[in-house]
């Protein structure tokens, strides 16, 4: 990050990363259309799906006006290679079996809440009220996944296992999330975002009740965590991804709307 | 006919509704278990030729309405499954049939969606399809079905309009790759469609009963003509063409003609020749064969729960 | 196809057809990379791949000359969507296992023999020169595919059984392959191309031959074909395939190299 | 000493080659089977990374440059499996100790490639260290080993050219954001490319006896000094700028100076906490095990085929 960051960029940067996250977890979500374990979990996912892309929608309009070099939403989403996009390192990890798709959520989910609830204080009134409406869809994601996962680490054994090993496995991913860099603490003094140190102490708590009373075991707090996201270094998922995601616009660069 | 087959019929005669508790001859309660099972499958299959696109719509505003749309058909397979549990049958059953292809689908989601603009040819022509004959099911004899048919009605009205404008914002303001992705678009789905009403009346034979009981309430080939008098206008409003140089209006008959349907073809995709019908059940069936253990951690869950609470009280 | 298609029109479209077969096997065989059943196996896949890949670049040099309208070889294969690609239903079809992979390589081989035979002797100079430095990677292409073939057919009763299987669930890709249509019929009757009826024997008799001697089941000859791709009617996935190979000339349009 | 001993010390030291038929130590042997496994199991998951790319190379040129270097580096793994199994040990043994994390590969490949220009990196920085540490082994003290490093060095030189000349073209001709990408690529592979040579001396104890063995001939922190001072200039004429402020000529030591390496990173790398390492292993472990069908396809078609000519004979 660059040193003489003004608050406006700190702001830009971190309007992306709340749209980037929304954008990538919708689009995964998206790939399970069809390949869900029941019906009405297929409408669940992609109700899911649908405020993430939504509230996405919202943050990239916010983030276009404010970066003001002529880019659309649509520009931001469609048209930045993956060095950069700013989504958490956990979205952009693959679907999985259902323990690491919902392990994937409720973790995402959690940071999610109070992230969101911390900017539904802002003192600008866009975020105050982009938050406002994402909090309430983002309260039954967190319920939906956290219950999924309560399901399968107290299901059966099999579940049990599979979700352990998902939590095991995606533990590495959640460390970035909590963890403030210069963006997230210039905002914070500035009033806009979340305390960091209030978020991780939340969100750990949270994880830790919800896993316990999955019988689940919680990882190390001081495993070793994997990060980069912030400075656009993901992981090799994210250039697929946007290959597919992103194809129709670049392919067809002089169709003015579709 | 018995004495409550006369009062059944009656009832239908008069436009009363059949509901779940009423009685009801055999072969009427299979024959709406065999349409509202094809029909909810229908829903859910569809999901996947429209699956294959949702992750490259190619701007967030066609994203979220194909999502919205995905979602609603989720919404609809489910209340269809419902309005055939009504009648005892179990939904696990039908959807076993239809993964052993003992049940069928709609035909045309064997067909791929090879280009973006099948997002708007599947709303304006495939849906336009199923509406025509979801309009007249509004009024169909089986109260549950009937009024699962009202809510799904709307909801598909929606999309096939949302489905139209697509076409006619590509066929407008698009570039000529744009417009031409489009008319390659109908020239695929338009053949589809029209047999989407499945074969002519002469060769429905299981149809007259079914208009008896006012399960059915038009003939295979009146819906068909129904349809495509709706739908030649908007094509020309388009302008675009169809692959058929028979069609044409014809001022006696105050209708469309139009050239003959290849049955070869329809025959072939029914029989599973179809191009994608390997695929859609391929999906389907490792959907839920994969996600068995999902569906067993939910049961032994509720049950712990319910142990702990009966425990607790 | 248009009905007044010219000579040239016909050679261009039938070059494209080489080539696009060529490019998105050798793509297909690419995804494979450190994940084939054996080192070994690791560099025969490639070493076909190369091989194919190389004959896609020759055929795509000629038809950039032919088609003269400033596009180049790369623009050819970099450049074109899913409706203008000519490739066979057969070399889009995902790798499977690896009797998938082996039996699209073998159906595919025993078509690309003969067909490159008879281009050896095409009058135009070009073509029978690219055949026939093409002709004898082919050979080597064939006798490990229908060893392969073989090898399963005739190996284990579990490897019998998905080479059965393989076969019976690609065999509907292969009808269009053998069937001529327009194009090839009119390069046929200006002597450059294969006799279709020739080519059609060739290939079921050897195809019949190898799996009899592999012990399979040959499906039978009037078995429903799917067919589309000359037309650029293709399966669902050749346009997933060609958004990830086809991302960086796209993404990054202003790049005159790399 | 034993006599043995003795006399295999004095051939080391006459620089005689030891070959598979002679005595050798049993230190030696162990050393050197691990030594060339490690290297044979790098070669094939060094493979992974690149087929991260392969895929979506951006030009049929690079693509065939891209897979003509895969294929030689399953061909380098190999002649190493091979020059290992003339010590006694199995390929399939090895390969299993891989998968169980029991042994290593070089960590360089557990950090993943982001971005087009890591083809170029990896070529140039990745298999530039590699050659350096590959160009003392070709006189290594074992015969089979230093023959299938002179064959390699010189494909790694090679590729060591090409990876070079994708950054500098896109350097010299490239868009900005294709020059950034170049920075970038080489932000992230500097300081793993200078790990790579190993612990420094003072924390690497096994060295000393190897040097006497002359299996290693040059210590880790040597050559990671001739790799820099070779790899600066080069930097420099890119136009590119390493991410190590202290990284300067001292002109009285005739050689660069350079930071201090992040060794807490390379430990963590090596206990398998680096960006892939989990996927890396999976990859090969899946590629393996699932295909254990096809090998035993093989050899049962193989056996009955011998059969079948002895049966004739």
């Amino acid at each position: 990050m660059s040193k003489t960051m003004t608050q406006q960029e700190a702001l830009q940067e971190y309007l992306l990363r709340l749209a980037d996250s929304d954008m990538i977890l919708g689009q995964r979500l998206c790939e399970l259309c069809g390949k869900a374990p029941a019906l009405e979990e297929e409408m669940a996912l992609m109700n899911v799906a649908l405020d993430l892309v939504g509230q996405a929608r919202n943050w990239y309009e916010y983030a276009a006006e404010l970066i003001n070099d002529g880019r659309s939403a649509d520009d931001l989403a469609f048209k930045r290679d993956a060095n950069r996009y700013r989504n958490a390192l956990m979205v952009e990890q693959p679907n999985g079996d259902y323990a690491v798709t919902m392990g994937r959520q409720f973790f995402f989910d959690a940071w999610h809440y109070f992230t969101i609830a911390a900017l539904t204080q802002a003192p600008d009134e866009r975020i105050a009220s982009i938050a406002a409406k994402a909090a309430k869809e983002i309260q039954y994601h967190l319920r939906r996944s956290s219950e999924w996962v309560k399901r399968f680490g107290d299901g059966t054994e099999e579940s049990h296992q599979r979700m352990q090993t998902a939590v095991d496995d995606l533990w590495r991913f959640t460390g970035e999330m909590i963890e403030a860099d210069e963006v997230e603490q210039q905002l914070f003094k500035a009033g806009i975002g979340p305390d960091p140190e209030q978020l991780a102490a939340d969100w750990r708590g949270l994880v830790n009740e919800v896993l316990t009373e999955a019988t689940l075991t919680p990882p190390p707090e001081d495993a070793w965590m994997y990060r980069g996201a912030k400075v656009g270094h993901h992981t090799e998922h994210l250039g697929f991804i946007l290959a597919e995601m992103q194809f129709l616009p670049r392919a067809y660069p002089d169709a003015k709307t579709w | 006919m018995s004495p409550e087959e006369r009062e059944f019929q009656l009832k239908v005669d008069a436009e009363t509704k059949i509901e779940a508790k009423n009685w009801m001859p055999e072969g009427y309660r299979k024959t709406l278990v065999r349409q509202i099972s094809q029909h909810a499958h229908s829903e859910v299959v569809g999901m996947l030729p429209e699956g294959n696109w949702v992750t490259r719509a190619p701007s967030l505003k066609r994203k979220l309405q194909l999502m919205a749309k995905i979602q609603d058909e989720a919404g609809h397979g489910l209340y269809l499954y419902s309005a055939m549990e009504t009648l005892g049958a179990d939904r696990d059953e039908e959807i076993d049939k239809l993964h052993a292809g003992t049940v069928k689908y709609s035909s045309i989601f064997n067909y791929p969606t090879l280009s973006w603009a099948d997002m708007g040819t599947v709303g304006w022509l495939v849906d336009g399809a199923a509406i025509v004959n979801q309009v007249v099911l509004q009024r169909t004899s089986y109260g549950p079905y009937s009024r699962a048919m009202i809510r799904i009605c709307k909801e598909e009205s929606f999309h096939q309009r949302q489905g139209y404008q697509i076409l006619l914002d590509m066929m407008r303001e698009g570039t000529e790759e744009q417009k031409e992705m489009v008319q390659d678009s109908i020239n695929r789905f338009w053949w589809p469609s029209l047999m989407m009403f499945g074969p002519s009346d002469d060769q429905s034979p299981n149809s007259q009963q079914s208009m008896a009981w006012k399960i059915k309430r038009k003939s295979n080939d009146e819906l068909r003509q129904m349809f495509i008098d709706q739908t030649v206008p908007q094509l020309e409003f388009l302008g675009c063409t169809a692959p058929d140089p028979d069609l044409k209006w014809n001022e006696e008959r105050g209708h469309y003609d139009f050239g003959e349907i290849d049955w070869q073809e329809f025959y072939d995709v029914l029989k599973g020749n179809g191009p994608c019908n390997k695929e859609r059940i391929e999906t389907r069936k490792n959907a839920i064969d994969g996600g068995a253990w999902v569906r067993e951690a939910a049961k032994v869950y509720a049950e712990k729960k319910q142990q702990k609470q009966q425990n607790a009280a």
